[in-house]
C-alpha cells in the first residue's frame, strides 16, 4: 500500500496543531490571561514571533492555547456524532425497510432540513453562548451525518454473504451489527470523522464570529478571528494568523480524510497502484 | 436625472446624506419603545416636542414658543407655534398635546419613559395654541423632561401607525424604510421653521464594526455618528476625506454591582473593586483612548460635575489590603457583559483580568439584551455587569430601592426629593454635588469612564452635533460644504 | 486474405508484462475462440485490438485489420475503425448498457457516430439491427430503457449495437458467462447467424470449453499473457499437444471419484413449502400483493445423499436454501430435519441449526476481511452456546478443520486476503464443517472458480461426503456441475418442482419440456465435438 | 410518476408538520420576554405587562400553536413583536435579497464547479488534476467570512470596484446585482471546491462505468463519451450537493449577511432571536425548512425526470 503525498501532508499539518495544542498545557511562550495594553497589537518581532494582539498578548501563545478549545470543541462534536450518529444508523440498517428504518431516517431528513447555524444560534440562545453549547450545536448537526453515513455503509456490509454466514451461526442483529458491520464500515467512519472534525472547525469559528462560540477569557481560533476583524486594517497580521491557522488545519485534516480514504479504500488502490 | 448626470461634480453641492447606525430601530414611534435607534432618526428630524435638546445639551423651546410657570410652581402654561401642522397636513393645535401627554400617562400605556410623566396631573387645551399643564406637585425639571423623545408630540389621528410610517411635525417626513437595510427621510417643504438644508438623509444600519469601517472606506457612508469601531478611528481621521469628531455623551460607563448579594452588600469588598481598576489601560485598551475617566454617575461636562476619581484610584496593593480586611476570603464573582463589542465585551474581558490581579476570580457571561434585561436588569441575578447608562442626567436611579444595583439609601433619597422641589440654580448644584459624593464615597458602584461621541465625517459635512446630549441624529442644520 | 491478423502482439502495465508475443488470424466468417483461465491475459487481447487499455499501458507488435496496420494509429483514427470495422461484446450485460439512455439511442449512436446516417436514417439502422438479434419491434420498440429488459435481452441489445453497422469483425468478451443457460443459447445462436449473414470474422472469448466445442472454427489457448497453443478446434481438442490443453480438457470434463451408494433414512424432509414476498404497495390504500417465491415446493435428502437442484435464475433456488436453512419463515408447508422442525429465524432450536451449514458462490464476499481465518472458521460454533469449546480446544478443532479440507493449521492466524479463490472456499468448506453438520448447502459454490480449481474442489467434497457421511444440497445453474456430483436432482422452474429424480436418468431421459429445454441449451464439450467432428 | 409524487408530497407534509411543531416547542423555552426587551431599562412591570397582553403573549400554548398553522396556509404568519408590522411583509422584503443572492451563488458555484471539476477528472492523475485538486481543498478550508472580509479589504476598501456592503433594492437591477456580486463570490467559491471536488468523483465513478467502454468500442472519442454517456449520469449526485447547496445558502448566509450588512432572511432571525421576536423567528426558520423540503423534492423529481428507472419503475 502506498501511502500518498496527501496523506503526509494531512498528517504532518494536523499533527504540529495538535501537537501545539498539547505543548501548550506545559508551556507558552508568554501567559495569556496577562493583558499588557501598552504592547497591543506589535507586528512580528524576536520577542513576538507572530507578533501581539489588541490586548498586547502573544499571538503564537494564543494561536497554542486557542488550538485547544477549537480541536476540542470540533474532537468532541464529532464525538457526539458518532456516538449517538453510528449505533442509529446501525439499527436502521439492521431493520433495513421497517418501520423502524423509516422512522430514524425521516427524523435524519427532518434535522437536515434544518437551517443548522440557526438553529445553533437559537440553542446557544436558549442555553447561553459558550464552548460546550458550541459542542452540542454542532454535535446535533453531526448526529444525523453519522447516521445516515453509517446506515449506507452498513446496508451494503449487510448484502454480504460473510453476513448470512455469520446469521447461520445463530447472531442475531445486534451481535452482528457490532461484530461484523461495525469493523467493516469503520474506514469510512473514520474518514467522515475526519471531514466533521474539519467542518467542527470552521463550524466553531462560525459561531465563535458571531459570538457564540468559546467565552472569554478562553482563547479559540475562531474568537480570536472574530475580536481581531476590526483591527485588520490597523494590524492585518493579528486578523491574517488566525484565519491561515484555521486554514491549514482545515485543510490538513482534510487532506488526512482524503488520504486516508485513498489508503484504506481498496478500490481506489486498485485504481491506482 | 439626466440633469444630475451631466452636473459638474466641483459645482454640485450635494444636497443627501448617508448617515450609518449601529443599531436599526425595531420601529419609529418614540413614544413606545426604549430603543436609542429610535430617536436617533426621528429626533428633531420627524418629530419634535414642547421642547427640545440643543447641541449642548442646553432646553431649548420648539413647538412651545415659550411658557409661564405659576407662582406655586403647580401650573405650566404652554405658548404654541402657530401655522405648525403634521406631516399628513393636519393642523397641530394644543389637543395634539393633550392627546399625546394624556395617552402617554394612560393605565394601558407602552412608554418607555412613563416616569418623565409622573409629576402631571392632567393636561388641557386653552385655546388651539395654548396648553396648560397641571402638576401634582411643584417639579421645576419639566421643560427638561418635555425634551425627551419620548415626550414629542403626535397626532391623534396617526399615532398607532407611526410605528412604521411616523407623521410628526418636524423638518423631515417619511419616506421609506426597507427593514435591516435602512431608513429615507426627505426634505418637509411645509415646515414652519427654518428649513432644513439637506433634501434627503439616508439612515443605513451596519452593525457590524469591520462592516462599518469598510463602509466609510468605500464611501457608502458619508458619516457615522457614533462610529462602532474606535480602533480605526485614526486611520479614518488620517485618511483626508475624513475626519473624526470627538464629542461627549450622556453614556456614563459602569462596573455595576449588586448590592444586595454577597459579599458584594460590603462596601469594603466593593472599594477594592474600585481600587483594583486600572481606568487608564480600560480607556486604552478597550475604547483606543477615547473616553474620559469618572469618579462618580455624572457627565464631566456638566458644570455641577465633581471630580472624585480620586476616591477610587487605581490601586491594587490597596485592593488586596481591603480585602484582607474585609475578611471575606477568596472570591468568585460573575461578570455579566451585554453586547456592545467595545465597552461591554472588551472593557469587560480587561476588567476581569485586572480583578483577577488582585485575587478576585471573576467569570465572564456574555449575553445578549433580551438576556441581560430579564436577567440582570429585570431578574437582578447579577454580581457584577458593565454597562453604560445613556440617559441625561440619571443620577436619579440610585435613589430607586428596587433598581437593578440596589441602592437606595435615604440620605440620598432626601437629596433627590429636595432636588425634584427646587428650582434655585445654586441650590440645585449643590444637591447634585453633593448626590455625586454620596454614591462615590459608599462605592455603590465602579465608575469607569464617560463615552465619548466618536464621530467620524466626510470633511465637507457642516453642522452635525460634535456632542451628544440626548441619543439623537439631528440633520436640522446640516449641509455639504 | 484474414480479415485481422495479430502478430507478437505483447502489453504491459507498469512494468507488469500482460501478454508475451500473441499471435493469431481471423478470416471472414471465421470464429475464432479464445479460451484460458482468469488472468490468462484473453480480455486484455480483445481490448488491445481496441486499443482501448488502461492508462500507462505499454503496446508493442503488430494488428492489421484488413491489411490496415491498426498499431499506432491515432486514437482519432482508431476511432473510425472502434465500431464501424470492428465490434465489441462485453460479458456483463446489466452493466454495459447506460441506464438513461434508450436502446434505440444507444444502437442508433453507432451509425451516427461514424457519420453514416442521422435522425430518422439511424433510428432506422438501429431498428433493423435490433430486429435482427430478435427483439421485435412490437415488444422492444426503440424507446424501451435497459432497465426494462432482462439479462438476455440486454445482451442482445449489446450484440445490435455491436453490429449495427456490419463490422468486418466481432469481439465478444465472455458474452455469456452471466446469462442463464437458455439465453446462453440463444445469444450464441443469434452469434453464429450474424457471422454467416455478414461474412464477419468473430473472436469468442470464454473460459468454456464446451461454449469453444460448439461454436469456433480455430481456438487460441492462452495461458499467462501466451498462446500456448492454435489452430482449427479440431485438431487442437484432439492433438492436445501442449499439457496446459489437457490439463484445461480434463479438469472441465472432471468427475469426482463417488462410490454409489444406497440411501435410507431421510435427513431433511420439506413439504409442500410456500414463501411469497409482500409486493410494495404504491398507494396505502392498494391491496396487498405478493410475489411468491415458492410454490409448494416438496423435497427430501437422505443421510449421506447429494441432492442437486437446479434452475436458472429468479427460479427460487436461493429463497429455498435459505428457509431450508431457517434465515427465512415460509408462509406454508414444513421443513424438518431428523424430525425437528426448522422455521425460520426464531422458530429453530440452536440444535437443529448446528445440523445444517452453508458454502457460499463469492469466495471474496462470504469472510468477513477483518478478522483471522481462526475466528471466521470457529464462527458457527456460536451455534453450541455455553457448550462451545473454549481456549485450546477451540483452536484444535479450527485445526482439525482447516487440515480435512487440505489447509495448514497455521493457516489459522492469517488473514483471508492472503489467499487464493480456491483456497477460501476450502475454508468455507471448514467452517461448515466444524459443527460437524448433517447437511451442507452449497449454493454455486464452484461457480466462480476456474476450472482447474473447481475440480479440486468438487473432489474435496466428494471425499468429505463419503469419509464423513455428510449430505449436500447442491444448488446451481451448471448442469454438467450438478451432474458430476449429485445423486439425485430436482429442477425447479419459478417456484415448482417440475421433475425430480435420479440425476442419471434425469440427465439421460428428461421427462419435462423444461428440463429438455435445460439441457439442450446447456452445452457439452464431448456432445458437440461429437456432433460436430463425428468423434470425441 | 404520478404516484412517485403524491408520495413524496404526502412525507413533504407530514415532514412540514412535525417540523412547526419542533419550531414552536423550542421558542417557548427560550429564555427571554419580547415586552421588556422592546421597553428598555426605565419601563415599569405594568407597562410591560400591557404590552404582553397587546402582544397576545398570554393565550393557552395549543391556541397559539393552531393559530400560527392556520395563519401560515393562509399566508399570514403575524405581527412582528418588534418592528409591528406583518411578518409576512418583512419576509416578503428579505427574500428579495436572500434569494437571489442563493441563486447568484449557487449560478457562479456551479459555473465554476461543473467545467473544474470535468477537467480533473479528464485529467486525473496529473499535475492539472493534482493543482485543481490542491485549489479546491483550500476553497473548502476557506472560513467564508474571513474570506469575505478579504475580498471588501481589497476590492470595497481597496480598489474601490464594488461597495463594501448594503443593498439599494431592486430598483435598479444592475446595480442591485454589483451589491450582491462580492457576497456572492464569497458565498460561492468554498461552495465551488466542494462541488467540483463531487463532480469530479462522480465522473471519475462514472468513466469506471463499464457503458463507457462500451460507448468507446463504438467509435465515441473520449469527448464524445464524456458528453454523451458520463456527463448526465456524473450529474445525479452533483444535483443532490446542489439541492443541499441551495438551501445551505439560503440559511446560512447569515455570516456573509452581516459581513455586508444585506438585508437578508439569516440577518433577520439572526436579530430577531437576539431581539426574542418569535413571531420572525419561527415563521423564518419555517421558512428555511420548507424551502429545503421543498428544494430536496424538486430535486427528487429532477432525478426521477433525468433516470428512466426511477421514472418507470419495473415491478
Amino acid at each position: 500500500m502506498r501511502v500518498g503525498a496527501n496523506l503526509i501532508a494531512g498528517i504532518g499539518l494536523s499533527v504540529f496543531f495538535l501537537a501545539l495544542a498539547g505543548v501548550s498545557l506545559v508551556w507558552t511562550p508568554y501567559d495569556v490571561t496577562l493583558l499588557v495594553v501598552g504592547d497591543r497589537l506589535q507586528p512580528p518581532s524576536q520577542a513576538h514571533w507572530l507578533g501581539t494582539d489588541h490586548f498586547g498578548r502573544d499571538i503564537l501563545s494564543m494561536i497554542m492555547v486557542g488550538a485547544r478549545t477549537s480541536i476540542a470543541v470540533a474532537l468532541i462534536a464529532v464525538g457526539v456524532g458518532v456516538i449517538f450518529g453510528v449505533p442509529l444508523g446501525l439499527f436502521a440498517a439492521a431493520m433495513r425497510g421497517s418501520l423502524a428504518d423509516e422512522i430514524v431516517m425521516r427524523g435524519n431528513d427532518l434535522v437536515f432540513a434544518f437551517p443548522a447555524l440557526v438553529i445553533a444560534i437559537l440553542i446557544t440562545a436558549i442555553f447561553g453562548p459558550g464552548a460546550v453549547n458550541a459542542i452540542i450545536a454542532i454535535g446535533i448537526f453531526n448526529i444525523p451525518v453519522f447516521a445516515r453515513v453509517a446506515r449506507g455503509a452498513a446496508l451494503s456490509v449487510w448484502t454480504r454473504e460473510f453476513i448470512m454466514a455469520a446469521r447461520l451461526s445463530g447472531k442475531g442483529s445486534a451481535h452482528i451489527s457490532f461484530e461484523h458491520i461495525l469493523p467493516n464500515i469503520a474506514n469510512t467512519l473514520i474518514v467522515q470523522a475526519t471531514i466533521q472534525f474539519s467542518l467542527g472547525i470552521l463550524a466553531e469559528a462560525g459561531l465563535a464570529y458571531v459570538g457564540l462560540g468559546a467565552q472569554p477569557p478562553q482563547p479559540s481560533w475562531g474568537r480570536m478571528l472574530a475580536e481581531a476583524q476590526t483591527m485588520i486594517a490597523l494590524a492585518p497580521h493579528v486578523a491574517i494568523i488566525p484565519g491561515l491557522t484555521i486554514v491549514l488545519m482545515v485543510l490538513g485534516l482534510n487532506l488526512f480524510g482524503d488520504g486516508l480514504r485513498d489508503y484504506l479504500d481498496p478500490r481506489l488502490r486498485e485504481r491506482r497502484p | 436625472m439626466l440633469a444630475a448626470l451631466w452636473a459638474i461634480p466641483a459645482l454640485a453641492q450635494r444636497t443627501d446624506i448617508v448617515v450609518g447606525l449601529v443599531l436599526e430601530p425595531p420601529h419609529l414611534d418614540p413614544t413606545a419603545g426604549a430603543a436609542a435607534a429610535i430617536d436617533e432618526v426621528g429626533y428633531a428630524n420627524i418629530f419634535e416636542g414642547l421642547t427640545r435638546f440643543g447641541p449642548d445639551g442646553a432646553i431649548l423651546p420648539a413647538l412651545a414658543r415659550s411658557w409661564d410657570i405659576s407662582e406655586d410652581g403647580l401650573t405650566y402654561t404652554f405658548h404654541l407655534h402657530e401655522g405648525v401642522s403634521f406631516h399628513d397636513g393636519t393642523p397641530f393645535t394644543a389637543n395634539d398635546v393633550a392627546f399625546s401627554f394624556t395617552r402617554a400617562m394612560a393605565e394601558d400605556s407602552v412608554n418607555a419613559q412613563k416616569g418623565l410623566f409622573e409629576p402631571i396631573a392632567s393636561v388641557e387645551a386653552a385655546d388651539d395654541l395654548t396648553a396648560v399643564v397641571t402638576l401634582d406637585y411643584p417639579y421645576g425639571n419639566l421643560p427638561f423632561n418635555l425634551a425627551w423623545g419620548d415626550a414629542v408630540i403626535v397626532s391623534s389621528q396617526t399615532a398607532q401607525t407611526n410605528t412604521t410610517s411616523p407623521v410628526g411635525t418636524g423638518p423631515f417626513r417619511f419616506v421609506r424604510w426597507t427593514q435591516g437595510d435602512s431608513i429615507v427621510i426627505e426634505r418637509n417643504p411645509d415646515y414652519w421653521g427654518e428649513p432644513a438644508r439637506l433634501e434627503r438623509a439616508t439612515f443605513r444600519f451596519i452593525d457590524d464594526p469591520s462592516a462599518a469601517f469598510a463602509a466609510m472606506m468605500a464611501e457608502d457612508v458619508d458619516t457615522f455618528p457614533i462610529y462602532p469601531a474606535p480602533e480605526t478611528l485614526a486611520i479614518l481621521d488620517a485618511d483626508p476625506r475624513f475626519v473624526a469628531v470627538i464629542g461627549s455623551t450622556e453614556g456614563e460607563t459602569i462596573l455595576a454591582m449588586n448590592n444586595r448579594r454577597a459579599p458584594l452588600d460590603n462596601i469594603l469588598v466593593r472599594q477594592a473593586i474600585t481600587h483594583a481598576i486600572d481606568r487608564q489601560a480600560l480607556i486604552e485598551g478597550a475604547m483606543f483612548g477615547y473616553g474620559t475617566p469618572i469618579g462618580t454617575h455624572f457627565a464631566p461636562h456638566h458644570p455641577a460635575y465633581v471630580d472624585l476619581t480620586g476616591l477610587s484610584a487605581y490601586d491594587p496593593d490597596r485592593s488586596r489590603a481591603l480585602l484582607e480586611e474585609a475578611g471575606v476570603g477568596p472570591i468568585t464573582l460573575a461578570l455579566a457583559l451585554p453586547p456592545p463589542p467595545t465597552y461591554a465585551r472588551r472593557g469587560g474581558e480587561l476588567i476581569a483580568a485586572q480583578l483577577r490581579a488582585v485575587g478576585i476570580d471573576t467569570r465572564i457571561v456574555n449575553m445578549e439584551w433580551s438576556q441581560w434585561l430579564e436577567q440582570v436588569f429585570s431578574g437582578k441575578d447579577f454580581d457584577l455587569t458593565v454597562i453604560s447608562h445613556t440617559e441625561p442626567m440619571d443620577i436619579e436611579i440610585y435613589g430607586r430601592e428596587d433598581y437593578y444595583f440596589g441602592y437606595g439609601a435615604p440620605q440620598f433619597q432626601a437629596i433627590m426629593e429636595e432636588l425634584n422641589l427646587s428650582v434655585d440654580p445654586d441650590r440645585r448644584t449643590e444637591l447634585l454635588q453633593a448626590a455625586q459624593r454620596d454614591i462615590a464615597e459608599n462605592y455603590v458602584n465602579a465608575y469607569l469612564f464617560q463615552l465619548a461621541k466618536t464621530a467620524i465625517q466626510h470633511v465637507d459635512i457642516e453642522g452635525l452635533w460634535a456632542n451628544a446630549p440626548t441619543q439623537a441624529t439631528d440633520l436640522t442644520a446640516v449641509y455639504w460644504r | 486474405m484474414s480479415t485481422l491478423r495479430v502478430q507478437d502482439l505483447s502489453l504491459s502495465i507498469r512494468a507488469v508484462q500482460i501478454l508475451e508475443n500473441v499471435s493469431f488470424e481471423v478470416g471472414p466468417g471465421e470464429i475464432l475462440g479464445i479460451v484460458g483461465e482468469s488472468g490468462s491475459g484473453k480480455s486484455m487481447t480483445a481490448l488491445s485490438i481496441l486499443n482501448l487499455l488502461p492508462r500507462h499501458s505499454q503496446l508493442s507488435g503488430s494488428v492489421t485489420l484488413g491489411g490496415l496496420e491498426l498499431s499506432g494509429l491515432s486514437d482519432r483514427a482508431m476511432n473510425a475503425v472502434r465500431g464501424d470495422d470492428i465490434g465489441m461484446i462485453f460479458q456483463e450485460p446489466m452493466t454495459a448498457l447506460n441506464p438513461l439512455k434508450t436502446i434505440g439511442s444507444q444502437v442508433a449512436e453507432t451509425a451516427w457516430v461514424h457519420g453514416h446516417a442521422g435522425g430518422r436514417e439511424a433510428s432506422r439502422i438501429a431498428r433493423e439491427a435490433l430486429d435482427r438479434v430478435g427483439l421485435e419491434a412490437e415488444e422492444f420498440p426503440l424507446i424501451r430503457y435497459p432497465h426494462e429488459l432482462s439479462g438476455g435481452q440486454r445482451q442482445r441489445v449489446g450484440i445490435a449495437m455491436a453490429i449495427a453497422l456490419r463490422p468486418r469483425l466481432l469481439i465478444a468478451d465472455e458474452p455469456t458467462t452471466a446469462l442463464d443457460v437458455t439465453n446462453q443459447a440463444q445469444v450464441l445462436g443469434i452469434l453464429k447467424r450474424l457471422v454467416r449473414e455478414d461474412g464477419m470474422g468473430l473472436i469468442l472469448i470464454t473460459h468454456d470449453l464446451a461454449v469453444i466445442a460448439e461454436m469456433a472454427d480455430r481456438v487460441a489457448v492462452m495461458q499467462s499473457g501466451r498462446v500456448v497453443e492454435s489452430g482449427p478446434v479440431r485438431e487442437v481438442f484432439r492433438q492436445m499437444r501442449h499439457p496446459y490443453t489437457r490439463k484445461l480438457f480434463s479438469t472441465s470434463a472432471h468427475v469426482p471419484q463417488r462410490t454409489p451408494r444406497a440411501f435410507e433414512r431421510t435427513l431433511l424432509d420439506v413439504q409442500r413449502l410456500e414463501r411469497r414476498y409482500a409486493i410494495p404497495k404504491r398507494l396505502p390504500w392498494e391491496p396487498q400483493r405478493y410475489k411468491l417465491a415458492l410454490d409448494g415446493v416438496s423435497l427430501n435428502i437422505a443421510k449421506g445423499e447429494s441432492v442437486g437442484l437446479v434452475g436458472e435464475s429468479g427460479s427460487g433456488k436461493s429463497t429455498l436454501a435459505r428457509t431450508v436453512l431457517g434465515l427465512e419463515t415460509a408462509q406454508g408447508g414444513a421443513v424438518h430435519l431428523e424430525g425437528l422442525p426448522i422455521r425460520g429465524p426464531h422458530g429453530t432450536a440452536f440444535g437443529t441449526r448446528r445440523e445444517t451449514q452453508m458454502v457460499f458462490q463469492d469466495p471474496y464476499g462470504s469472510f468477513n476481511p477483518r478478522h483471522p481465518v481462526g475466528r471466521l472458521v470457529a464462527e458457527p460454533l456460536h451455534l453450541l452456546r455455553n457448550g462451545a469449546p473454549k481456549g485450546a480446544d477451540r483452536k484444535a478443532l479450527v485445526s482439525l478443520a482447516l487440515e480435512r479440507v487440505g489447509l495448514a493449521a497455521t493457516d489459522a492466524d492469517r488473514f483471508i486476503h492472503e489467499f487464493s479463490g480456491g483456497q477460501r472456499q476450502r475454508i468455507a468448506i471448514a467452517r461448515a464443517l466444524i459443527v460437524e453438520p448433517t447437511l451442507i448447502v452449497l449454493d454455486e459454490a464452484v461457480s466462480a472458480l476456474d476450472v482447474s480449481i473447481r475440480a479440486q474442489v468438487l473432489d474435496l467434497l466428494a471425499a468429505l461426503s463419503e469419509r464423513l457421511g455428510v449430505s449436500y444440497l447442491f444448488i446451481s445453474h451448471d448442469l454438467h456441475v450438478v451432474r458430476a456430483v449429485t445423486d439425485r436432482v430436482y429442477v425447479l422452474r419459478q417456484g415448482k418442482i417440475v421433475e425430480s429424480g435420479p440425476t442419471a436418468k434425469v440427465f439421460t431421459h428428461p421427462e419435462h419440456d423444461y428440463t429438455r429445454t435445460l439441457i439442450a441449451a446447456a452445452p457439452r464439450l464431448d456432445a458437440a465435438l461429437k456432433s460436430r467432428f463425428g468423434d470425441a | 410518476m404520478a404516484v412517485f409524487v403524491l408520495k413524496r408530497l404526502a412525507s413533504l407534509l407530514a415532514s412540514l408538520l412535525f417540523a412547526s411543531l419542533a419550531i414552536f416547542l423550542v421558542l417557548e423555552v427560550l429564555p427571554g420576554d419580547p415586552a421588556a426587551f422592546m421597553l428598555g431599562l426605565n419601563a415599569a412591570p405594568d407597562t410591560v405587562a400591557a404590552l404582553r397582553e397587546q402582544l397576545g403573549l398570554t393565550a393557552p400554548l395549543p391556541q397559539r400553536y393552531f393559530g400560527w398553522l392556520a395563519g401560515m396556509t393562509v399566508g399570514d404568519f403575524g405581527i412582528s413583536y418588534t418592528y409591528r408590522v406583518p411578518v409576512s411583509d418583512l419576509i416578503g422584503a428579505r427574500v428579495q435579497v436572500s434569494v437571489p443572492l442563493a441563486a447568484y451563488a449557487l449560478t457562479l458555484s456551479t459555473l465554476i464547479a461543473i467545467p473544474v471539476g470535468a477537467i480533473a477528472a479528464s485529467a486525473r492523475n496529473t499535475p492539472l488534476d493534482a493543482g485543481i485538486m490542491g485549489m479546491t481543498q483550500l476553497g473548502v478550508a476557506l472560513p467564508n467570512f474571513w474570506f469575505a472580509m478579504l475580498l471588501v479589504l481589497v476590492f470595497s476598501v481597496g480598489l474601490r470596484w464594488f461597495s463594501a456592503g448594503g443593498f439599494p433594492g431592486w430598483d435598479d437591477p444592475f446595480a442591485a446585482m454589483r451589491a450582491l456580486t462580492l457576497p456572492a463570490v464569497a458565498l460561492a467559491l468554498p461552495q465551488a471546491a466542494i462541488l467540483a471536488r463531487v463532480m469530479r468523483s462522480s465522473l471519475l465513478d462514472t468513466l469506471d462505468q463499464e457503458y463507457m467502454r462500451t460507448a468507446r468500442a463504438k467509435g465515441l472519442s473520449q469527448g464524445q463519451a464524456l458528453r454523451r454517456h458520463a456527463l448526465r449520469n456524473a450529474l445525479i449526485p452533483v444535483l443532490t450537493i446542489m439541492g443541499l447547496q441551495f438551501s445551505f445558502l439560503l440559511a446560512g448566509a447569515i455570516i456573509i449577511e452581516n459581513v455586508f450588512f444585506l438585508p437578508g432572511l439569516g440577518r433577520l432571525v439572526f436579530q430577531a432571536i437576539s431581539a426574542r421576536d418569535l413571531v420572525v423567528v419561527r415563521s423564518v426558520v419555517m421558512l428555511l425548512v420548507f424551502a429545503v423540503v421543498t428544494v430536496n423534492f424538486l430535486v427528487d423529481f429532477t432525478y426521477a425526470l433525468v433516470d428512466p428507472r426511477l421514472r418507470r419503475p419495473v415491478s
